[in-house]
């Protein structure tokens, strides 16, 4: 497949162009000095100067409130698919390769889930390599890299003064055939330039030991590190929540008189509610076991059911834990 | 200002010995984090485990959320039997942790006579969210202080970084009234003089002074960025119900997702539940993922119950909280009238 | 286009049957709306469904009917929460929504052939009496070997689907056993828990499937009583409850370790559940 | 309050009338809407009123869900101070109130939206004339946009 390249200073050209087709996603200033993947508006100015952001891009394919349902004088009907396309331009690799574990739950299997399916499907992303990865980043040792193009349309580094961008998916190159008058092709000198950089970006990463985690975790389902990491936590959601692999929700119907409609909202397995019976039993009753849970899920129950690791080492659970637990602590612990 | 250090030497010495002599049988502080600019939780029970406490300018968690679960008695009958007896906890308490505590025991979910108090008179800590806006695209990969109690940041390359103290400290330090912990069996370091105590109501007052919609327009900008995770209440030493009114599903008091009606009810019933309760130790806007002020509420609601009750929260365990009060000539003049 | 896995099949309530005593416990008969509805809704004893109320939400319950009972869909619901309160103060003719068949059914294939031993306990007898009828079916009798049932609960009053069991005791193709810890002064049958009942009758483990659902605590010294007897645990068949949402194995809550109740389960035999966390 | 139990959609514009939800303490208020009732005292049908036990049995969250469900303003009555069947459970929701209004008008909803007051059960004029004054003030407002919940 052959690289395209595209000179930064058309940046907004090639977005605009984006914007005519479908709704765009970019990296863009908040107005708080924050960026944040922004639906472009036109106005926005976008950057390329960030290291990720704060909110993984998961809202986009599963909103933290969807409408499953609507009712009317007490019948449940279908509500319209949200309608077009979606491009997500600027999302890192990591967030990128948690799509395809969201596809697993949602897609994959039978049945599949009509509004995840339509949402995901209308979505054409357009990875950026992390050129500068975070010191709670661990994606290398979780199967993914700095410049992996897993999940992605298409694969964009930035160069010193190009964007390198190539097409991942036959969606990808169908993209990039339709802008094939913005774009040129590659040099090798170029293609190498971008090699390197992804492997300076990999080298200061620490690697965190992984592999054969499931049967690992399985030795250490009654470990007392449970208990001792537990203690820590405050049962809050924000690990879940800023996680770009998390998809666990709840149900809730809101009615007024017969009308209204039936919502999903993001859940969490740490809030004790999560898993309690209506008679009062619970079968995960402590932080213990609703700690273990989470890590068990992502590293465990997930290879167990799919082969695959529901974390790509985003390290946003990390640096935004209120107690400052960290996961690569705990799977060090156990050795997996 | 004792030296971070020294009072650091100090703590670990006081553990050691308070977990020695088995005058406690846990001791709760604070040790480095994986991430540099915190520090995390750390749960001693082995005198000789005390080197890994830390005594620096990140140590900002607020230990007294995790006390009451520790006292808690079962709520079966049969467990409570078989339960093991209550510990003696020793735990490391700034000013505002140790309002926090005194407002738990006023609130009787603290015993004082299983508690061994350390408490370490506090310069203020730094808000990580702060300084890592301050280094920019940058990251700190590993911080300290200098003597002069500026914060040293090393970055990638190598480079240190001096960020001005005063420059990274969080809001809700720069306005503490009360740094030296009050009521502690054993104080650390020399007593810290107070913050600019009129911080909050300057701000207050500002907001105030805007017409009702800018208020409204201001409430919503800021609250809307809320993604629901709870982190707010979760980190409160004084969120400690059992069951929260909010998490109640028979009747379900506030919708589950981020629509701005049930985002507005969430925050609204948090800060009316926290009126004349809140220890102003920070907790909630430090825990919050979004970095977003949630004091904002609270902070106006406890400068009212100062104008209209005189009481402050967290001063003298002997109080009533306002709000389990009353005097017959309480003001009403909000009262409607036919 | 494949329906909407989370658009429930419109029904109605038929009829309510209180089953106990105590009256928490009420039997709802319901009728789909549409006849292509309950064509699809095709299900077999041991699964359940998700039934719906309009700003109540959905819970899960498990089937009490028998396929082999044709236009007969039933659902013997404990008011316990929210959404059973609502439940049972609703009136004939009101409208709720069905959504499923859901889960893994007990495993028919397996059992043909084989004799079968049913333990029951208390309000947990709904898909037993699904079984029951789906084996006593003329059309299916002929697959089973002998069927002994064992069915205990804390008072006579207690005890659920009580023409049924009069019924079934009077026929010679099943033994049915019931059992109360405390009887009243009509009650001439068993006294005392399942397991003292199943001690006396020492049932042969031989070429036998015991199929048990019950309290926590009845299953707990049922297992005991079932090994000693020799049972082994790829014969013994349980069924789980969970707290559960979406019902179709994504909204992530009624997993025990890598299985989902929803859609690997409910129905599990006592060897795949010791392979499993005790989280349940 | 079972939650299918909600004030129904706001009407159009033109045809609006403001919903008031009165919370009215069963021992004085409610005996004194009673008396309004009894005394054939005109007053304006927009109000729906609940009986809660006492005054302080209300947590303002009840309040602010009113206001989502798409009350316009929300009142609540209880015995005068001295009065309370409870001795003080008055006293305590004065306290509450107050803050609570003062944490609204912070925020930017208009403090004429929650209303207090105390009505005795002889006081069935008063009842009347308070309910007319609230609903005037609500109708002032109109309709009450900030925190409804839009299906």
């Amino acid at each position: 497949m052959t690289e395209k390249r595209i000179p930064q200073t058309d940046l907004d050209r090639l977005l605009a162009r984006l914007r005519q087709r479908a709704a765009v996603y970019a990296p863009a200033e908040d107005g708080t000095g924050e960026v944040v993947l922004a639906a472009l508006s036109g106005k926005e100015s976008v950057t390329l100067e960030y290291r990720n952001f704060r909110l993984s891009p998961k809202a986009l394919v599963l909103p933290q409130n969807q409408t499953l349902l609507c009712f009317k004088d007490g019948q449940a009907e279908e509500p319209r698919l949200p309608e077009g396309e979606t491009i997500l331009f600027g999302v890192r690799p990591c967030d990128a390769r948690a799509l395809l574990a969201l596809d697993q739950v949602f897609l994959n299997g039978n049945p599949h889930d009509p509004y995840y399916a339509r949402l995901r499907s209308g979505a054409t992303v357009i990875t950026l390599a992390c050129a500068r990865p975070m010191s709670s980043c661990f994606c290398t040792s979780v199967g993914g890299g700095p410049g992996d193009g897993t999940g992605a349309d298409v694969l964009a580094v930035a160069l010193a003064e190009d964007l390198l961008l190539r097409a991942e998916t036959s969606k990808g190159e169908a993209l990039l055939a339709s802008l094939a008058d913005l774009l040129s092709d590659a040099t090798p000198a170029a293609v190498k330039e971008a090699q390197e950089q992804v492997r300076a970006a990999e080298d200061p990463m620490t690697p965190v030991k992984v592999d054969g985690s499931a049967e690992r975790l399985r030795q250490a389902y009654d470990s007392p590190l449970w208990e001792a990491a537990s203690r820590k936590c405050l049962g809050c959601g924000t690990c879940s929540f800023l996680c770009p692999t998390c998809h666990c929700f709840d149900i809730t119907d809101e009615v007024r008189g017969g009308a209204g409609r039936r919502v999903r909202t993001w859940d969490c397995c740490a809030y004790p509610l999560f898993t309690l019976h209506a008679s009062g039993h619970n079968p995960r009753p402590t932080p213990k076991e609703r700690w273990r849970q989470r890590i068990m899920h992502k590293f465990r129950y997930a290879v167990e059911n799919f082969d695959r690791l529901f974390c790509v080492g985003c390290g946003r659970c990390i640096r935004h834990c209120p107690a400052s637990l960290d996961l690569r602590t705990v799977l060090k612990e156990v050795g997996a | 200002m004792t030296a971070s250090h020294e009072i650091e030497t100090r703590l670990r010495e006081t553990a050691e010995r308070l977990l020695g002599e088995k005058k406690v049988d846990l001791f709760l502080g604070h040790e480095k984090a994986s991430l540099p600019l915190r520090t995390t939780p750390l749960f001693l029970t082995v005198a000789a485990d005390a080197a890994r406490l830390a005594w620096n300018p990140f140590c900002s968690p607020n230990l007294a959320v995790y006390l009451p679960r520790l006292f808690r008695a079962p709520a079966d009958a049969r467990e409570a039997k078989t339960a093991p007896p209550r510990p003696t906890v020793g735990v490391v308490l700034k000013g505002c942790d140790a309002r926090s505590v005194v407002a738990l025991i006023q609130e009787h979910q603290l015993p004082r006579d299983k508690l061994v108090l350390v408490g370490i008179a506090c310069p203020g800590m730094v808000d990580a969210r702060k300084a890592e806006r301050v280094l920019g695209l940058h990251e700190a990969l590993g911080a300290g202080e200098d003597a002069h109690g500026n914060i040293r940041a090393v970055v990638e390359d190598g480079t240190e970084v001096t960020l001005r103290r005063e420059q990274v400290l969080a809001d809700v330090c720069l306005e503490c009234r009360a740094p030296t912990p009050s009521i502690c069996d054993i104080v650390l370091g020399a007593a810290v003089e107070p913050r600019e105590a009129h911080v909050a109501r300057r701000q207050a007052e500002e907001l105030e002074s805007r017409p009702a919609d800018a208020r409204w327009a201001h409430f919503q900008q800021m609250m809307s960025k809320c993604i629901r995770c709870n982190a707010c209440r979760q980190a409160c030493p004084m969120c400690y119900c059992k069951d929260c009114l909010l998490d109640q599903t028979r009747p379900r008091w506030v919708g589950a997702g981020t629509d701005f009606s049930d985002v507005a009810i969430y925050h609204l019933a948090r800060a009316f539940h926290m009126a004349g309760r809140c220890t102003a130790c920070g907790a909630c806007a430090r825990a919050c993922p979004m970095g977003l002020d949630v004091r904002l509420l609270v902070r106006k609601l406890n400068l009212e119950v100062e104008d209209l009750y005189g009481y402050r929260p967290g001063e003298a365990v002997d109080a009533t909280p306002p709000l389990s009060a009353f005097a017959m000539d309480d003001p009403q003049e909000f009262l409607t009238e036919p | 286009m494949a329906r909407n896995p989370y658009l429930p099949y419109p029904a109605r309530l038929e009829e309510t049957i209180v089953e106990n005593d105590a009256k928490d416990i009420k039997t709802f008969r319901l009728a789909f709306d549409d006849p292509a509805g309950a064509a699809e809704f095709q299900y077999l004893p041991g699964q359940f469904a998700e039934l719906s109320l309009p700003g109540m939400g959905e819970a899960p319950f498990g089937i009490a009917s028998s396929p082999t009972e044709t236009g007969r869909l039933l659902f013997s619901v404990k008011r316990t929460g929210l959404f059973t309160a609502e439940l049972h103060s609703i009136e004939p003719g009101a409208r709720i929504g069905v959504r499923g068949p859901m889960g893994k059914p007990f495993p028919w294939d397996r059992v043909a052939g084989k004799d079968l031993l049913i333990i029951g306990g208390g309000f947990a007898f709904t898909t037993l009496r699904s079984a029951i009828v789906y084996i006593l079916d003329p059309a299916n009798r002929s697959r089973f070997g002998s069927v002994l049932a064992v069915y205990g609960a804390r008072t006579p009053g207690e005890l659920m689907y009580r023409a049924d069991l009069a019924a079934w005791q009077k026929r010679d193709d099943i033994g049915v056993h019931l059992t109360v810890d405390k009887p009243d002064q009509n009650w001439t049958q068993h006294v005392g828990v399942v397991t003292a009942v199943l001690e006396t009758l020492t049932p042969s483990a031989r070429n036998t499937l015991a199929i048990v659902c019950g309290p926590p605590i009845m299953i707990k010294f049922t297992l005991l009583t079932l090994s000693k007897l020799g049972f082994s645990d790829d014969a013994i068949i349980l069924s789980l409850e969970m707290r559960m949402k979406c019902g179709i194995g994504k909204c992530g809550r009624c997993n025990i370790g890598s299985k989902f109740v929803c859609t690997d389960g409910p129905v599990f035999t006592r060897e795949e559940l010791k392979t499993l966390p005790v989280e349940y | 309050m079972s939650q299918t139990q909600i004030v129904p959609e706001a009407a159009a514009p033109r045809t609006w009338e403001p919903k008031v939800v009165a919370f009215l303490c069963n021992w004085c208020s409610y005996a004194g809407a009673d008396l309004a009732g009894v005394s054939r005292i005109q007053y304006p049908p927009n109000i729906r009123i609940i009986r809660v036990p006492c005054s302080g049995r209300i947590n303002p969250v009840f309040l602010l869900r009113a206001l989502q469900s798409g009350a316009d303003a929300v009142l609540v009555s209880g015995c005068h101070p001295g009065d309370c069947h409870y001795i003080s459970g008055n006293l305590a929701a004065r306290r509450k109130f107050t803050l609570f209004r003062d944490l609204l008008k912070y925020v930017g909803i208009e403090p004429e939206r929650v209303q207090f007051t105390w009505v005795s059960a002889s006081e069935g004029g008063r009842f009347a004339s308070v309910v007319e004054k609230v609903v005037e003030q609500a109708r002032k407002l109109g309709p009450n946009t900030k925190l409804v919940k839009r299906a």
